[in-house]
């Protein structure tokens, strides 16, 4: 009961900001939609009993990429944000792409739910309270099967942080 | 075309530069001080300073006053070091008219400016501590300067403006504890100031905001006119009190304090350094206050006799010169007055150019400029 | 726990809006914004899986995801900073030409 | 309509402890912000050789109160370009973010809402950074200039300094081997030590950090006064203006916690598992009865009898408050009060010390530049922080895989990693002589 309510808050939140952040002309409105966003995914996370995962996404992705997003739209403070188009000739295209998508999920339920015995989509959970410890075994994962990817993932950040300071730099 | 190809260069983002409009409301501008500074995400890269805030017509007043109805108007100007004005004021009407004043007005004279000299300095420091994050000097400074204040107040009644001083000597005598008020204040001084020392002088974030901020070389600092503390922190030892001696000066024994480098740091060495040796003036100076008459023989009505004259004193924050014109009547032709600060503000433009807004508060402080006296 | 479904359709939402916006939009830093948030429905999905399986495998490879966000979204802005230096604009279609 | 009644008392049968621990969050933390302005105010006038507020109660008591009042029925101002909503929100996401993320807090083995969250001072951490928003967005939808400055400099500030407390608070973790706020305390119980002493050096890179999240002095270059008038507040009045205000102190209580929790050793008395020392726990019943006797000694004095009224009363709740730290002392069936009422005590003073270390700071030390931040920032308390994860953890590889004596492998690795200090402080002497000499010369100061 509680879950259910909690996931159709974060989600409503989470759907309608999506659709707020594209369509506002303000890149600064548009990232505080964003941010909303963010925030009831990780409420999501949160309500999945992904705790970890909460607490990156609310500290990284929140604190950080957006922070770092918000940065640089007053860095480059547009005086004129309101010029712009907002939606160009491209919107079939996006028509499109929206409707191939649903199409795509639409199709792979109906498979899904003829095929005998892969009602997998309303498999319940193990409950709440017999989950291991979330952090504990999210860092055991990721410190013996996904060892390399981990190191791999450092790797990739580390290359991204010389790449930026690269591009940003003044010359 | 080609300004802008410059501008794209200079500024962070090739985006035009922001332009922020320091005063003349603003916590630290020291009055109302407008400076309109171009910058670079945080780096100054063009300042100018916007005066006339608290223009008053001080030398147009001057012509429509008789000589000693004006003398309280100089007290108007730099307010934070009243005494001063008025000596530098007295002393070149009295030699306009060709008159001394007798050496025990000369000596009182000079404490007091000593001691005004103190609490001017004190009052600098405590603001420009401020204007550096420092909150507590201000406090201790205003607690001395408090010292000082009540002793003026004792002698004359006034503590801010204070129309010390008479054309020709003293109205009053100095009153019974004079002496001894100096001499305590003195003596606590002594232990107070190493207080401000141990609270900045060492203290590394002091040190970084401002060693090599606002540096002036002794050229620049000569070309552009500076004086005072400014101009000796850049290593040129100038200071009318030996140059030119004037009031009792020339019987006491002090160093010049100069500095080396010519930036904040330095000017706050000097200035530290200064109000030690102002101390050790007041203390020689009241060992042996000579008796005699306070006021020189120079009538009720000052009619000087046709001509001009300039007179400059060591004020606490320069160079403070009168110019004086008489012709012949009760009022002067003409009052022109060379304010320390004013003159000094000119180097702001250089001083800030290249560094951050942090760092512009830092050089308005450490010129020490009074907006009453700037402006007039 | 709610069915898997719903988080499946959530997610859908959230890369239908972000893809729309991907396509729509001449801001490059909103374009950019749009594919933050078509990762973050990727990670929902991950993470609604991981749930119903009962394996973090899901929440690890989540975690790989906003990795790669936030090294996409440093390089990406410092080419937005590096190009709006060179050019004035943050607008996809006045970024015409291959070299400046 | 009875099943919704039924739900929602099923409801509050369950989560009631979280909800009145919420309540008392949400209703008792601005009061207490007002109180730690007054103690810093008070600290401050006694530091500067002056008596600070004096005129409202006895004292300055009431004062917090009457400067509510005075901003709650100020003119809301809001200036004609700025951008409405967002200013509207600013102050909001700030506040909230600050009171929400007290909701992970354990101010005593018993008083915590977020009782089971796993990783607890993660969420801590992530809440209250997000607080940043309200800064940065107030800064922006002002539309002055000195707001936008503000709110740059506070952007690239706390994205620096939070990741040199993180790291901080990692070393700590790595002690701790879990994320939950109790079980940190507990490990701290259990080891018999606090973490301050096995991991001094994250302590001080933690406290320094969190001087400059918390945008206090001198770290306070976001709203530095004298530079730029208040920085992403400077148009903001009254009301909103007394939100960012809260948020502020708010978010140093939070900070405070955190060091308390996972340095000082939490609810923790001093020496938890020393018996001889169990007359420790007679301290806090004598220390707030001693306040009130002191306050008995004051009413004399007063020379208005309202004040004196008001000084009895102070007083006495103190002599109650005190009373009741006396109880499961004395009274045996209440000993199981004992953890909660006392933990929270010391919780508390501990949290008060902090902050004391803050105000103290504040009063004595000029403003840092900011360029000067980002080097201290980026060139050596993130260097020092990294060096000192490796260290502590060193330190517990040597005591657990090696056998080696605790002590010894602690005071090994602080050699090391102040030997890394001194060598950061070196190299980064030099670099500042460098960087002045070049100051003219154009650099980018945000680029750290």
């Amino acid at each position: 009961m509680l879950d259910s309510v909690l996931f159709y808050f974060f989600a409503g939140i989470a759907v309608i900001c999506a659709a707020m952040m594209v369509t506002r002309r303000n890149p600064i409105h548009s990232a505080v939609f964003l941010i909303t966003t963010l925030l009831a995914t990780a409420g999501i996370f949160l309500q999945l009993r992904a705790e970890f995962l909460f607490g990156v996404q609310i500290i990284l992705y929140v604190g950080g990429i957006m922070v770092l997003f918000i940065f640089v739209i007053m860095l480059v403070r547009l005086d004129a944000p309101l010029q712009e188009l907002r939606f160009t000739f491209q919107r079939w295209v996006a028509a499109f792409v929206a409707l191939a998508l649903v199409l795509e999920v639409a199709v792979m339920f109906l498979l899904l739910r003829r095929l005998p015995g892969q009602g997998s989509l309303v498999l319940r959970a193990v409950p709440a309270d017999r989950l291991p410890p979330n952090s504990e075994a999210l860092a055991q994962s990721l410190f013996s099967s996904y060892l390399l990817p981990f190191e791999i993932a450092s790797v990739l950040l580390l290359v991204a942080m010389v790449g930026a300071v690269v591009m940003a730099k003044k010359r | 075309m080609h300004e802008d190809a410059t501008k794209k260069s200079n500024t962070l983002l090739g985006a035009d530069e922001l332009v922020i409009n320091m005063g003349p409301q603003h916590p630290s501008t020291h009055g109302v001080l407008r400076v309109k500074l171009k910058l670079d995400g945080e780096r100054v890269i063009g300042s100018e300073c916007v005066i006339g805030y608290l223009h008053r017509g001080v030398e147009k007043i001057a012509e429509n006053r008789t000589y000693q109805q004006f003398a309280p108007y100089v007290d108007r100007m730099d307010y934070v070091a009243a005494v001063s004005n008025g000596l530098g004021y007295c002393e070149a009407i009295e030699k306009l008219l060709n008159a001394e004043a007798p050496l025990r007005a000369r000596v009182i004279r000079t404490i007091l400016t000593e001691l005004q000299r103190i609490a001017s300095h004190l009052l600098w420091l405590g603001t420009h501590g401020l204007d550096i994050g420092a909150l507590t000097p201000l406090f201790y400074c205003m607690r001395e300067r408090e010292e000082i204040l009540k002793i003026f107040e004792k002698y004359c009644g006034a503590r801010l403006t204070t129309h010390a001083f008479r054309i020709g000597g003293l109205q009053y005598d100095a009153y019974d504890t004079l002496e001894k008020d100096v001499e305590r204040f003195c003596t606590n001084f002594a232990k107070r100031i190493e207080e401000y020392e141990t609270l900045l002088t060492g203290n590394s974030i002091w040190i970084g905001r401002t060693r090599n901020v606002g540096k002036l070389s002794a050229e620049d600092a000569i070309a552009l006119g500076v004086s005072g503390p400014v101009l000796r922190a850049s290593g040129v030892k100038w200071d009318l009190r030996k140059a030119m001696p004037y009031a009792a000066y020339d019987q006491y024994k002090f160093e010049i304090p100069v500095g080396t480098h010519g930036d904040t740091y330095d000017r706050y060495i000097v200035r530290m350094e200064e109000m030690r040796q102002s101390r050790l003036i007041c203390l020689q100076a009241i060992e042996n206050i000579p008796g005699g008459p306070i006021m020189a023989k120079v009538g009720k009505v000052l009619k000087p006799a046709p001509g001009e004259v300039y007179h400059s004193i060591e004020a606490p924050k320069g160079i403070l010169g009168y110019y004086v014109v008489s012709d012949g009547t009760v009022q002067p032709y003409r009052v022109r007055i060379r304010p320390p600060s004013f003159i000094n503000l000119q180097a702001f433009s250089k001083m800030v150019e290249g560094h951050l807004v942090a760092d512009v508060v830092a050089i308005i402080g450490t010129l020490d400029i009074v907006l009453g006296e700037v402006d007039r | 726990m709610m069915p898997a479904g719903h988080y499946l359709f959530l997610s859908l939402a959230l890369l239908l809006i972000g893809a729309i916006g991907v396509v729509t939009r001449r801001n490059v830093i909103i374009v950019l914004m749009c594919i933050e948030l078509i990762l973050n429905a990727v990670n929902i999905n991950l993470v609604a899986f991981s749930r119903l399986y009962g394996d973090v495998a899901g929440q690890a490879f989540a975690l790989f995801i906003i990795a790669d966000a936030a090294a996409e979204a440093a390089v990406g802005l410092g080419i937005i900073i590096a190009f709006f230096r060179n050019q004035e604009t943050v607008f996809a279609d006045e970024m015409d030409i291959l070299k400046w | 309509m009875a099943a919704a009644a039924q739900g929602i008392l099923t409801f509050l049968q369950t989560w009631w402890v979280e909800l009145v621990c919420g309540i008392v969050i949400v209703a008792v933390v601005p009061l207490i912000a007002g109180y730690v302005v007054l103690v810093e105010r008070k600290l401050m006038a006694d530091m500067q050789a002056r008596l600070g507020p004096m005129r409202v109660g006895p004292h300055g008591l009431l004062q917090p109160i009457a400067d509510a009042f005075k901003l709650l029925i100020k003119e809301d101002i809001i200036p004609d370009d700025a951008d409405k909503i967002i200013f509207w929100l600013a102050p909001i996401m700030s506040v909230s973010a600050a009171m929400v993320s007290m909701g992970a807090l354990a101010f005593g083995p018993t008083f915590q809402v977020a009782r089971d969250i796993n990783v607890g001072i993660l969420f801590v951490l992530g809440v209250s950074s997000l607080g940043l928003f309200g800064i940065v967005l107030g800064g922006w939808a002002s539309n002055s200039h000195y707001s936008l400055l503000g709110a740059l400099r506070s952007t690239a500030q706390l994205v620096s300094y939070e990741t040199a407390a993180g790291l901080a608070i990692v070393s700590g973790l790595l002690l701790a081997g879990t994320l939950k706020i109790r079980a940190i305390v507990e490990a701290q119980q259990h080891f018999g030590v606090w973490f301050i002493f096995l991991a001094p050096v994250a302590f001080f890179i933690y406290l320094v950090a969190s001087i400059a999240e918390t945008n206090r002095a001198p770290f306070d270059l976001t709203e530095a006064e004298s530079e730029l008038v208040a920085g992403y507040m400077t148009e903001f009045s009254g009301f909103r203006w007394s939100l960012y205000f809260l948020a502020e102190y708010a978010n140093m209580i939070v900070v405070g916690a955190v060091a308390t929790t996972l340095f000082l050793g939490g609810w923790l008395r001093p020496f938890p598992n020393v018996r001889w020392m169990n007359w420790l726990d007679a301290v806090p019943a004598l220390l707030v009865a001693a306040i009130g006797a002191y306050c008995v000694f004051r009413a004399g004095k007063q020379t208005v009898r309202i004040q004196s009224l008001f000084m009895w009363a102070v007083a006495s709740s103190c002599f109650v408050v005190a009373a009741l730290l006396a109880v499961p002392l004395v009274v045996a069936p209440l000993r199981f009060l004992m953890p909660g009422l006392h933990g929270a005590f010391w919780f508390l003073l501990k949290v008060g010390g902090y902050l004391y270390t803050f105000m103290w700071l504040r009063f004595t030390l000029p403003r840092y530049r900011f360029d000067q931040l980002m080097r201290l920032g980026w060139y050596f308390l993130i260097p020092l922080a990294l060096v000192n994860v490796f260290s502590v953890g060193s330190a517990m590889m040597l005591e657990l895989e090696f056998g080696w004596n605790r002590w010894v492998a602690v005071a090994l690795t602080l050699i090391v990693t102040l030997g890394a200090a001194l060598f950061l402080l070196a190299t980064s002497d030099k670099r500042t002589a460098a960087a002045n000499a070049a100051s003219a010369a154009s650099s980018d100061s945000y680029a750290g």
